[in-house]
């Protein structure tokens, strides 16, 4: 077997856009964003002897009167209507606890996911028993924020044929600062595979389902092997992701989808190394310029 | 302090104890004899770990924490022996599911350990408010190389014994409850020293009630 | 290393310093991908590495949870190559315990807990080459990659050992100062307010002196964070250039 | 097992008193509780009690190679242990936290101040020194165990006494204690822990925190000095944000801490020393107070084994019953080097006027109840007791007020801490004996 | 047995000691001689043909045939129907976990309060203490507490809230406390005014107007565990002179 080996090197990051190196809206914790007490508190930032504070590094953000700090990366902060993919850690009485990037795990309830059966079925204190055959540890989800809790843990939902659990696929896990707000957070690509941007920054990324036909409310999930064809663009667009998130590009379709096609010469075991992602990035960077000029 | 057996009288060191002496424990008490002194405290009955938990009964711990350096296996078997003991007379099964804890803290080691800390021990569940089905002492004899019968001996005259052997009583009818023994003994010897030892308990008793009327004297 | 001496009567130190001048540190934030936060730092010649991850669900021991505010949960280790004689324990022996428990008192301190109740927020931190100062090293290590993760702190945390030599303080003890015989005092600070996260000191002391030293302590933790706002600063640029639309 | 839970109330209480300068006990900020120092039948074994924390500290010592970097010096060890006994949040052989922090507190006090000449303790070079092991056994945990360790371990080693070696050629003897007198260790100087508890974020300040204390406080502040005032370490806990006036203040009211404390320990070995002197017993035995309703004690007691014979011959037949004695319950105890309980003590004394009037009714109160508790237990129990008297002499109470003076006790009968628990009355010391002083 | 009881009623009894029924047989001559019911109560148990101390204290007696071991205990075993303190330790669904210096947490649920609805919820936070009384206390099931009576009223039980102290006392000071007409209470109610919440658990709650009363209030109540009535009193009068 070929080893690839090489020694480390300083590399400067890629960019296009040459802004101004000194910006006055970053600060650090500690930094004094105003001694105006007309401004409201927001997040990342504390009142220390009537003085608004930065309390993580990052961009100041206003709106109106309120003033908040967003730092780099985080966690993720859920809000309602938020699309995430999640992992199941627990089984509790009447709810799944779900891995899902933010600082608690999420909740789903048993009320909130689609039984089979139809969307008027009583839930019964025997589907109290039998949720492990639903979901069990260890299970990928989709879901939405149905709402947020009062320590700042989400409650999910899966009540929409679009949510459910994940069959056959790869997990990207990545910053969630790094994925764009859209409309829909699903996309089947033109490549020939469907990508799920969880807002939480964990991206799925699954062969296109060919007929979608109502499945067990979602709990069914194919066992068909994947052709070869399918799974390199999987595999290609994992490593595509990779080198986005690398090079903290936003992701979104397009994005995606352009770094899909500039990595096209590139073999996919190749996409990882330095000087190609770089290559790749800075091509995708381009065509997105180009679109949005 | 010894005599010959059979002939008149063996001895029991001086022996003293102090009741609810800690704040914490439940109970806890010290007893003395002679220079052997033992403290005990009792934790219980309170929450249990799920991998002790025995459904029927409490379980009880028993801990000797010896004076210098950490627990060894000479304090493993003093435990199992102590832990038997209390078994025995407690009533675990009113308690199921919760833990019992006794741990016993050497203050000197004067001989006549055993003896000394089950004496501490049967003191601190007591002041805890355990139910027990009957009390218990620990007797110590000690067999000189002369044959002679030494009760409650000290550390040297442990050493120089022949036979050392411990028994556990119980207050209502006598019976041995525990025995632990080192060194070579006839079966006549045996049955002395048992002998001696229940003689000797009924003064351990009769002593367990004085102070524990003395203890209550105040809400009589 | 008795008789040798620490402070010449020129005023240089063992390895040509001034009583008052830190060993140059070096920094980079954002070192591991998988991480929340993660920073590199040297100090001289003690390198350590800093990686938090959190504020996450609480794993391992449920009971711990404290229902109003974050866990820290801190886990210092040398690595076994970092000394002259290789270490056989890289962690979990009584120095190492110890050094772990004040670095989660620092970071308690400094960090606004209160915000995430029921979490839990871990922070690694090894070091690579021990050169004496350990425990300031692992601090400032650490604070450049809790700010990394994005979790609100107060301030800053900088640490910095100063020691007592012939009536002089001296900042940043190198491994040769400290095996001297030097009483030495490390100190973790919040730069800002000049409050002192953590305090400690080893070895005879007269009380008289204590205040100076503690001076001293605070100007140096002062130059150390200098540097490491430098070094945030440096990284807010670089990372926010990229992702500005 | 877990401790109960802090609630809310108990929470808020405490910091709503803490502001209004009171605690629980009715101590001034300033104030330890009260403090006794006795010591065991052993040489090196001390039994400290403050307030209701108790630890026993025993010191032993074994011949052993030296470590390879210094061959010219003894090994020192300590070892606090955290038994369950002393709560219920203690479990057995489990590093915890707070076993990690006060052994290494420990350590640096005692070993890195190097209060001890280690080179002293070296019988042979680079073969065989001293290891000097100290175990202190934390028995009843009421809070700032770390002071009452240290007072212990200290106090055990100035007590403690090595067997005599010598060296002929390669052999080396250990004279037991019959053969020559055992010698005590080099002790230069005495480094002693003082403990300053925080709250909220540093505004109020209380020396020597109680357990209910220390769980509402924000941080610690520990303090290791000698009476010569100097620092042997210093060591901040706990996510509290200090400032440097406030480590300089406490680093003061510890020199003044330090130099009473010491002081008292010096009285205490002084008091032992004569009694072992006197050729008295001494031990824990001895230091049991009789006049607890708690407590009791039995002279040696024969047992008549005439029919003993009969009984072997047949175990299971039940042996006759034995005459009943009455046990007696005077037991003169002539030397223990006791510090505390009430007795008269022979230091100076001052009193400044308290400026909190209600405060020292609330100490009368109890003052007044375990006066009279004495009163009735004289009239309760059979005997009178004679030990009042052979004890007066050397025991010695520390109890101090918020003026940082000393202040002495005259109580009028040898205990004032009759009752079981001894709760209330045990730990009132210091505030009581002011109100004393005032009428 | 019965004379045989009552000839020990206010002795100290220890683990051990026995009563025989068989005892009526001898004395039957003089005394009644119809059989007659004894009740138990903690601290005796039956055992075959005998009655078996199982704690030590002093035997008391209740008209007509109640007889139980009045013992210094410190830990409590939850009973039926008791009152005690508790101390909220988590939320957890529909129930709140209460630590009662048991062996167990007991629940409580949060409909278990007065006016509680699914939609109108009480609002415990943890850290808060609750009087509550036991609705279920067995050796084999969790223990279950309640703040309402069996009419659905509070009658004095929930959240206390206000301040106030919480603190210790032994389990026999706690039955003297609400023993019916205790002198100790009236005496303290002559003292000061005060809320004083009393649970069989040995933890008593004790609200006034400054923490300066509040503080005597509790030191008070500590110091009577050792006390006599006499020096009780004694000890009351001097605070009323001391404070008013």
């Amino acid at each position: 077997m070929a080893a690839d080996m090489r020694l480390p090197t300083i590399r400067k990051t890629v960019s296009l856009s040459v802004s101004a190196f000194d910006r006055k809206d970053l600060v650090v914790p500690g930094d004094v964003i105003t001694s105006d007490t007309g401004f409201m508190r927001g997040h990342g930032t504390y009142v220390d002897e009537d003085k608004l504070t930065a309390s993580v590094a990052g961009e100041v953000q206003r709106v109106d009167k309120l003033i908040c700090v967003r730092p780099l990366k985080t966690r993720f902060n859920g809000e309602v209507g938020d699309v995430v993919v999640g992992r199941i850690t627990e089984v509790q009485q009447k709810r799944w606890k779900v891995e899902t990037n933010s600082r608690l795990d999420s909740v789903l309830l048993l009320s909130s996911v689609n039984l089979p059966g139809g969307e008027l079925r009583r839930r019964s204190a025997e589907d109290e028993l039998t949720m492990r055959e639903y979901l069990q540890e260890g299970d990928l989800i989709s879901a939405e924020v149905q709402s947020v809790f009062s320590d700042g843990a989400l409650s999910l939902h899966t009540r929409s044929l679009k949510y459910g659990k994940l069959g056959q696929g790869v997990l990207v896990q990545l910053s969630p600062s790094l994925i764009k707000r859209q409309k829909t957070h699903f996309h089947n690509l033109p490549c020939g595979a469907s990508i799920i941007l969880g807002n939480n920054g964990f991206v799925w990324l699954y062969p296109t389902p060919g007929q979608q036909e109502e499945e067990a409310g979602g709990f069914y999930t194919s066992l068909e092997p994947v052709s070869l064809s399918d799974r390199e663009v999987i595999s290609r667009l994992r490593n595509c992701l990779l080198a986005l998130a690398a090079h903290k590009v936003l992701l979104y379709d397009t994005s995606v989808l352009y770094c899909y096609e500039s990595s096209l010469q590139h073999q996919v075991k190749d996409i990882l190394k330095p000087e190609v992602m770089e290559e790749i990035v800075l091509l995708t960077q381009q065509k997105l310029l180009e679109q949005e000029g | 302090m010894m005599e010959v057996c059979g002939s008149g009288i063996v001895n029991l060191r001086e022996f003293g104890c102090e009741q609810s002496l800690l704040s914490r424990p439940d109970g806890s008490a010290s007893f003395i004899q002679g220079d052997t002194s033992v403290l005990a405290g009792v934790y219980g009955p309170a929450e249990v770990k799920v991998s002790k938990e025995i459904y029927d009964r409490a379980t009880l711990e028993v801990l000797i924490q010896p004076k210098v350096g950490l627990p060894g296996v000479k304090e493993r078997s003093q435990e199992q022996s102590v832990r038997e003991t209390c078994e025995a007379s407690l009533l675990l099964s009113l308690h199921p599911r919760s833990s019992l804890t006794l741990v016993l803290q050497v203050l000197h080691d004067d001989g006549s350990l055993l003896s000394c800390c089950l004496n501490a021990a049967c003191m601190a569940l007591m002041d805890a408010g355990l139910p027990m089905s009957c009390l218990f002492c620990g007797v110590t004899c000690a067999i000189d190389t002369a044959g002679q019968i030494i009760t409650d001996p000290t550390a040297t005259q442990e050493k120089e014994s022949r036979a050392l052997m411990t028994f556990a009583i119980d207050s209502t009818e006598h019976r041995v409850m525990m025995s632990s023994t080192k060194g070579s003994f006839s079966v006549h010897e045996l049955q002395q020293c048992i002998a001696v030892s229940q003689k000797a308990s009924e003064k351990i008793f009769q002593f367990y009630r004085d102070s524990v009327r003395r203890r209550y004297s105040k809400t009589l | 290393m008795a008789g040798m001496e620490l402070l010449s009567d020129q005023g240089y130190r063992l390895d040509g310093r001034k009583a008052t001048e830190l060993r140059k540190v070096q920094a980079r934030m954002g070192v591991f991908a998988q991480a929340d936060g993660s920073a590199y730092l040297e100090q001289g010649n003690t390198k350590a590495l800093a990686v938090v991850y959190g504020p996450h669900e609480m794993r391992g021991s449920r009971s711990r949870t404290l229902h109003d505010q974050a866990v820290i949960n801190c886990q210092y280790s040398m690595a076994t190559f970092s000394t002259a004689e290789r270490k056989r324990r890289p962690h979990g022996d009584r120095k190492s315990t110890e050094m772990s428990l004040h670095l989660k008192q620092t970071f308690e301190a400094a960090v606004m807990t209160q915000l995430y109740p029921r979490s839990q927020i871990d922070i690694y931190v090894k070091i690579l080459q021990s050169d004496g100062g350990n425990y300031s090293v692992c601090v400032n290590a650490a604070t450049l990659a809790v700010i990394d993760a994005g979790i609100p702190m107060r301030d800053y945390v900088c640490a910095c050992t100063v020691g007592f030599v012939d009536e002089t303080p001296l900042a940043d003890l190198c491994y040769a100062e400290e095996g001297g015989g030097v009483s030495s005092l490390a100190l973790a600070l919040l730069p800002r307010g000049g409050q002192i996260a953590l305090l400690q000191m080893d070895a005879r002391l007269h009380q008289d002196h204590l205040e100076r030293l503690i001076e001293a302590a605070m100007t140096a933790c002062k130059g150390v964070g200098k540097v490491l706002d430098e070094v945030v600063r440096q990284h807010l640029q670089e990372v926010s250039v990229l992702t500005s639309d | 097992m877990k401790d109960t839970p802090l609630s809310n109330c108990e929470r808020d209480f405490l910091l709503k008193a803490i502001e209004e300068k009171k605690r629980l006990d009715g101590r001034q900020t300033y104030d330890y509780r009260k403090l006794k120092i006795t010591f065991g039948t052993d040489y090196g074994c001390c039994f400290v009690d403050l307030g209701k924390t108790r630890v026993m500290a025993q010191v032993s010592c074994e011949l052993v190679a030296p470590k390879e970097n210094r061959p010219n010096e003894g090994i020192m060890f300590f070892n606090i242990e955290l038994s369950p006994m002393a709560s219920p949040a203690f479990e057995q052989s489990r590093q915890s936290e707070l076993s990690v922090k006060l052994n290494r507190q420990l350590e640096r006090c005692l070993r890195n101040s190097k209060c001890i000449d280690t080179e002293s303790l070296c019988v042979a070079s680079g073969e065989k020194v001293w290891q000097i092991r100290t175990d202190v056994h934390v028995l009843n945990h009421d809070g700032n165990l770390m002071d009452a360790a240290s007072i212990a371990a200290i106090t055990a080693l100035r007590h403690f006494r090595r067997p005599d070696v010598s060296i002929q050629g390669d052999e080396v003897t250990v004279y037991s204690p019959e053969e020559r007198d055992p010698i005590p260790l080099s002790i230069y100087h005495m480094p002693i822990t003082v403990s300053f508890s925080f709250f909220q974020q540093g505004t109020y300040l209380l020396v020597d925190p109680s357990e209910q204390e220390e769980r509402v406080m924000d941080g610690l502040l520990i303090i290791a000095m000698n009476k010569h005032r100097e620092i042997c370490s210093i060591q901040s806990s706990g996510g509290i944000m200090l400032l440097k006036e406030q480590v300089m203040r406490c680093s003061k009211i510890a020199s003044v801490k330090v130099s009473e404390i010491t002081d008292l320990i010096e009285k205490a070995l002084e008091n032992d020393k004569t009694a072992r002197k006197a050729g008295g017993r001494c031990g824990y035995a001895e230091s049991i107070t009789q006049e607890r309703i708690t407590a009791l004690k039995m002279d040696e007691t024969p047992v008549e084994v005439t029919d003993v014979k009969e009984t072997a011959s047949d175990i299971i037949q039940k042996a006759e019953p034995s005459p009943h004695k009455v046990p007696s319950l005077v037991v003169p105890v002539p030397g223990v080097g006791q510090v505390g309980q009430g007795l008269k003590n022979t230091w100076g004394l001052e009193e400044e006027d308290d400026d909190d009037e209600e405060e020292e009714e609330e100490e009368d109160t109890n003052d007044n109840g375990s006066a009279e508790q004495e009163e009735d237990l004289t009239v309760m129990e059979e005997e009178p007791h004679k030990t009042g008297e052979s004890r007066e002499a050397n025991v010695v109470e520390l109890s101090d007020s918020e003026e940082e003076e000393v202040i002495i006790l005259h109580p009028e009968t040898p205990d004032r801490t009759p009752k079981n628990t001894g709760s209330t009355s045990h730990q009132k010391g210091a505030a009581k004996s002011k109100k004393r002083q005032k009428k | 047995m019965v004379s045989g009881l009552k000839e020990k009623v206010g002795e100290v009894l220890l683990p051990g000691d026995e009563f025989c029924f068989e005892a009526e047989d001898t004395i039957s001559l003089t005394e009644q001689v119809k059989p007659e019911k004894v009740v138990c109560g903690p601290g005796l148990r039956r055992s075959g043909d005998r009655l078996l101390v199982c704690k030590s204290g002093v035997l008391r007696h209740k008209q007509p045939n109640t007889f139980w071991i009045d013992s210094q205990q410190r830990r409590y075993v939850p009973v039926k129907g008791e009152s005690v303190v508790g101390i909220v330790t988590a939320k957890s669904g529909d129930v709140f976990k209460v630590d009662f210096g048991g062996s167990e947490q007991a629940s409580l649920s949060y409909l278990a309060f007065e006016g509680a609805t699914k939609r109108n919820r009480p609002n415990v936070q943890v850290g808060d203490l609750v009087f509550a009384q036991f609705l279920i206390a067995n050796k084999d099931m969790e223990p279950e507490l309640v703040c309402i009576d069996g009419s659905g009223r509070a009658n004095g039980m929930g959240v206390l809230a206000g301040g106030g102290l919480l603190f210790r006392v032994s389990l026999g000071l706690v039955r003297r406390l609400l023993a019916p007409h205790s002198k100790i209470e009236s005496d303290l109610k002559q003292l000061f005014p005060c809320e004083l919440v009393v649970g069989m658990n040995g933890r008593v709650w004790v609200h006034s107007c400054s923490v300066q009363q509040t503080l005597i209030i509790a030191n008070l109540l500590q110091s009577c565990d050792t006390m006599t009535a006499a020096q009780r009193r004694e000890l009351f009068r001097r605070v009323q002179q001391g404070v008013l």
